[in-house]
């Protein structure tokens, strides 16, 4: 739980870091590979989210547990943080957005799509903070 | 959804292996119809990317390695397309639930037109409005009343669709809240105008025929407001002539004055009320001419009122392959 | 086509050649991106298999044959997602252009409310009116006559989006077209329910509210039928009070008779008018509770009525993440 | 031109051995692989309709040609011919039909998209033609 590891995005290869450390957690949580793949790139297109239109934030990623009828269920949480410029409407991004029609927040529908937990917060000029979960199944 | 997907790759090898062994076209048929299993079961495409390689992996161990690593790629690309994929299925539930939503709307749309023709010994009345889509903005109305006189209006709301559609609901309303005295059509056009003219969007324009046929002198006066002209069929000169009628569109003038026009109705004679979407019928790259929707009206004119409008607006819409570029009235009244 | 195809081909065989070579989170991160351009350039799935393939033969020419087949039976299976990928194409353009239409149905619906408060020395009004999609089916309205009432109404359709808001401009006109002289709030419902009876379709209902504000007496009478209950706060005691109306929703009863209540209202009181939106606001599994509108309320009851508006619909939103499940209309009078 | 080929539909084998005409016409006249996959797809769509909705019926295979500017373009006409219930509302199948929603004719939309012209005739009660055509580019 309290493994939370964070890496910085301020360019490409931010994003790539953002991705393999992804890439790695799902997998040693045992997420298979098409799972891996869904929780990288939803990794991936935070990260892109925050290098294209605030310059500059973190992703952070956590394995989290939750009981369930039998024991515990694991998961990995994505947190993406930045101080950009906000999301004006966020309801406008989620409604509207297409995952091809570009813009800020575009490929945060998607991210929803792909993850099982998703919550946003954003405020004007003070940043948005992005958090998506995925259970293991 | 594991048990699902670890099932769908039994059932895969199988027609993987059946296939390489055969290599015939029912190998491929089977793949297809596997294909329809897979989006029931709304199995996002990456997925099968993954069901693949590992068939391949078990079919053949001996592929190098690099082969099977190609597949993390092809994986990574196919994402974007399982992104697509899910977005798609979200639409759709969206545009279904926003087209129900229509269906109901059109549907009250319909209790907005009258219900019943006027009934009357000298006339025959017939009327058909199709939407382009589902709503219309296309509108018509009889007005009977007890000095003998019935009243036709046809209105067309420039523009289609949803807003169309409120916009006629407007000109409803403006029609009910008219005095309860019969007026002249120059004085109703007037009246309606003003109604429109407060309420209605300005990027909204409404055009708009009104007729009143004295069933005592067989007079028929009417005026328009830049309404498409009809026609008057002259049974003794076995001709039709444009109906034409001035006057600026409503809402846009504050206080516009329209001219009003007479004709006698002699018996055999027919008036033909419509909206441009019937004359506006494209066919292929050109738009059709009036003078061959007045030969597809003098094709069926010997049928009743009801049955002539019916087959021009077939004739027409089969032309068109039932895809209509604008909402389409045609109403007809004939003098028997 | 063919010719970006072709080109394709070459930039994802360097991406493969990249990738199988390094092996590196890079390469996967280039596929990603890959995959947008095939995106943008409307490329199908299928494509992506088949050019996936021709690399594999380019770069392992001694990969078995059958690993080459096993391509044909993926192509085929990919089929239907490069169906279901068109489909999506097609639906997005439509769905655009039925998004865009509502937009201007949207727009125009917001001329058909009142553009300004109605100014008077004792009263302090703010309203806010929020529609959980794009069109509403609440509605609001003012009327300020000669003897110093306010009127104020507040409807609500029964359902949402489109049809409801085909409804709510029938509300509209059923005011416009009400008698010159000002009506007493159970003759005015009286009159509207009339209108809605003759005009609606069955499906439909409408509840509303009226209220007249006597600016000289200080006399609030009121009607309901079938709306949900407002409130009237006391300075004097500091206390909320429920603002109940009994009668029966508009559209049912040809003939239905409503009761008129009425309050003295005091300097620092004020009455809140709700639609069902801001009270059956669902939050988590929970919906919220009258009360806890009131602690709303009163956390802003300070500031002036539109303040006081527009930040309880701000927290109520919060709370729901921005997805209103109604449309959402609160109405402040302030006796100030 | 004259070079009308049919198959008669009544079973899934007809499904397969039209499947297989189209797919080898198609090769002969130089069409792609992916776009023998689309031409077959296609096909199979019609013959099952005609299979599922009307029971019996045929495809015939045309190698057509039309006059481009420098010379002649070949293409593949699909004539899908039935004398089944008909399709009550053509508009209906047109515009909301989806890929997966099945139903008479449900499939025909995504064989409209596959082909380049596609021409619907149905008359109640006394069958179906579909003629589709993709030109080879
Ligand atoms: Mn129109
Ligand atoms: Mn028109
Ligand atoms: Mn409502
Ligand atoms: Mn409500």
């Amino acid at each position: 739980m309290e493994t939370q590891s964070c890496v910085e995005v301020k360019n490409e290869w931010g994003i790539v870091a953002a991705r393999q450390a992804g890439r790695s957690l799902s997998k040693e949580i045992g997420f298979g590979s098409v799972d891996q793949a869904r929780i990288t790139t939803a990794i991936s297109e935070l990260a892109r989210n925050i290098y294209l239109y605030a310059k500059r934030g973190e992703i952070c990623l956590e394995l989290v547990e939750k009981p369930i009828k039998l024991g515990l269920r694991k998961g990995i949480k994505i947190i993406a943080k930045d101080h950009g410029p906000g999301i004006p409407d966020i309801r406008q991004v989620m409604v509207d957005g297409f995952t091809t029609s570009g813009g800020m927040g575009a490929g945060l529908p998607g991210v929803e799509r792909l993850m099982d937990d998703f919550a946003i917060d954003s405020q004007k000029s003070e940043g948005t903070t992005v958090t998506a979960t995925k259970w293991l199944r | 959804m594991e048990q699902a997907v670890q099932h769908l790759e039994i059932t895969y090898k199988e027609i993987v292996k059946t296939f390489l062994h055969r290599k015939s076209e029912l190998g491929l048929y089977e793949a297809q119809q596997f294909s329809k299993v897979l989006l029931e079961h709304q199995i996002s495409p990456e997925e099968l990317v993954s069901v693949h390689r590992a068939v391949l992996e078990e079919l053949f161990p001996a592929v190098p390695e690099e082969v099977i690593d190609s597949f993390d790629l092809l994986l990574e690309v196919m994402m974007g397309y399982g992104l697509a994929y899910r977005e798609h299925q979200s639409l759709r539930d969206r545009q279904l639930k926003l087209e129900s939503e229509i269906d109901v709307a059109a549907d009250m749309q319909q209790t907005l037109l009258p219900k019943a023709i006027p009934e009357t010994d000298c006339l025959d009345i017939g009327v058909i409005s199709v939407p382009a889509y589902k709503m219309s903005g296309d509108y018509y109305h009889y007005i009977k009343d007890e000095q003998g006189c019935v009243g036709i209006a046809i209105a067309d709301i420039i523009g289609k669709g949803v807003p169309a559609a409120l916009c006629m609901s407007m000109i409803k309303y403006a029609m009910d809240s008219l005095p309860e005295q019969p007026l002249q059509p120059a004085a109703l056009l007037e009246n309606v105008n003003r109604v429109v003219e407060q309420n209605v969007h300005d990027s909204m324009f409404i055009t708009m025929m009104y007729g009143s046929y004295n069933t005592i002198n067989h007079e028929f006066h009417y005026s328009g407001a830049g309404h498409e002209p009809g026609f008057l069929y002259r049974a003794a000169e076995d001709q039709f002539k444009e109906l034409c009628a001035k006057g600026i569109v409503l809402g846009v003038s504050k206080k516009p004055q329209y001219r009003e026009y007479s004709k006698k109705i002699e018996v055999g004679d027919f008036i033909v009320f419509l909206s441009d979407g019937v004359t506006e019928c494209q066919v292929g790259d050109r738009f059709i001419e009036r003078e061959e929707i007045v030969t597809f009206i003098r094709k069926y004119m010997h049928l009743s009122a009801q049955e002539l409008a019916d087959n021009v607006y077939r004739e027409l819409a089969s032309l068109q392959k039932f895809t209509l570029r604008d909402d389409f009235t045609l109403i007809i009244i004939k003098r028997v």
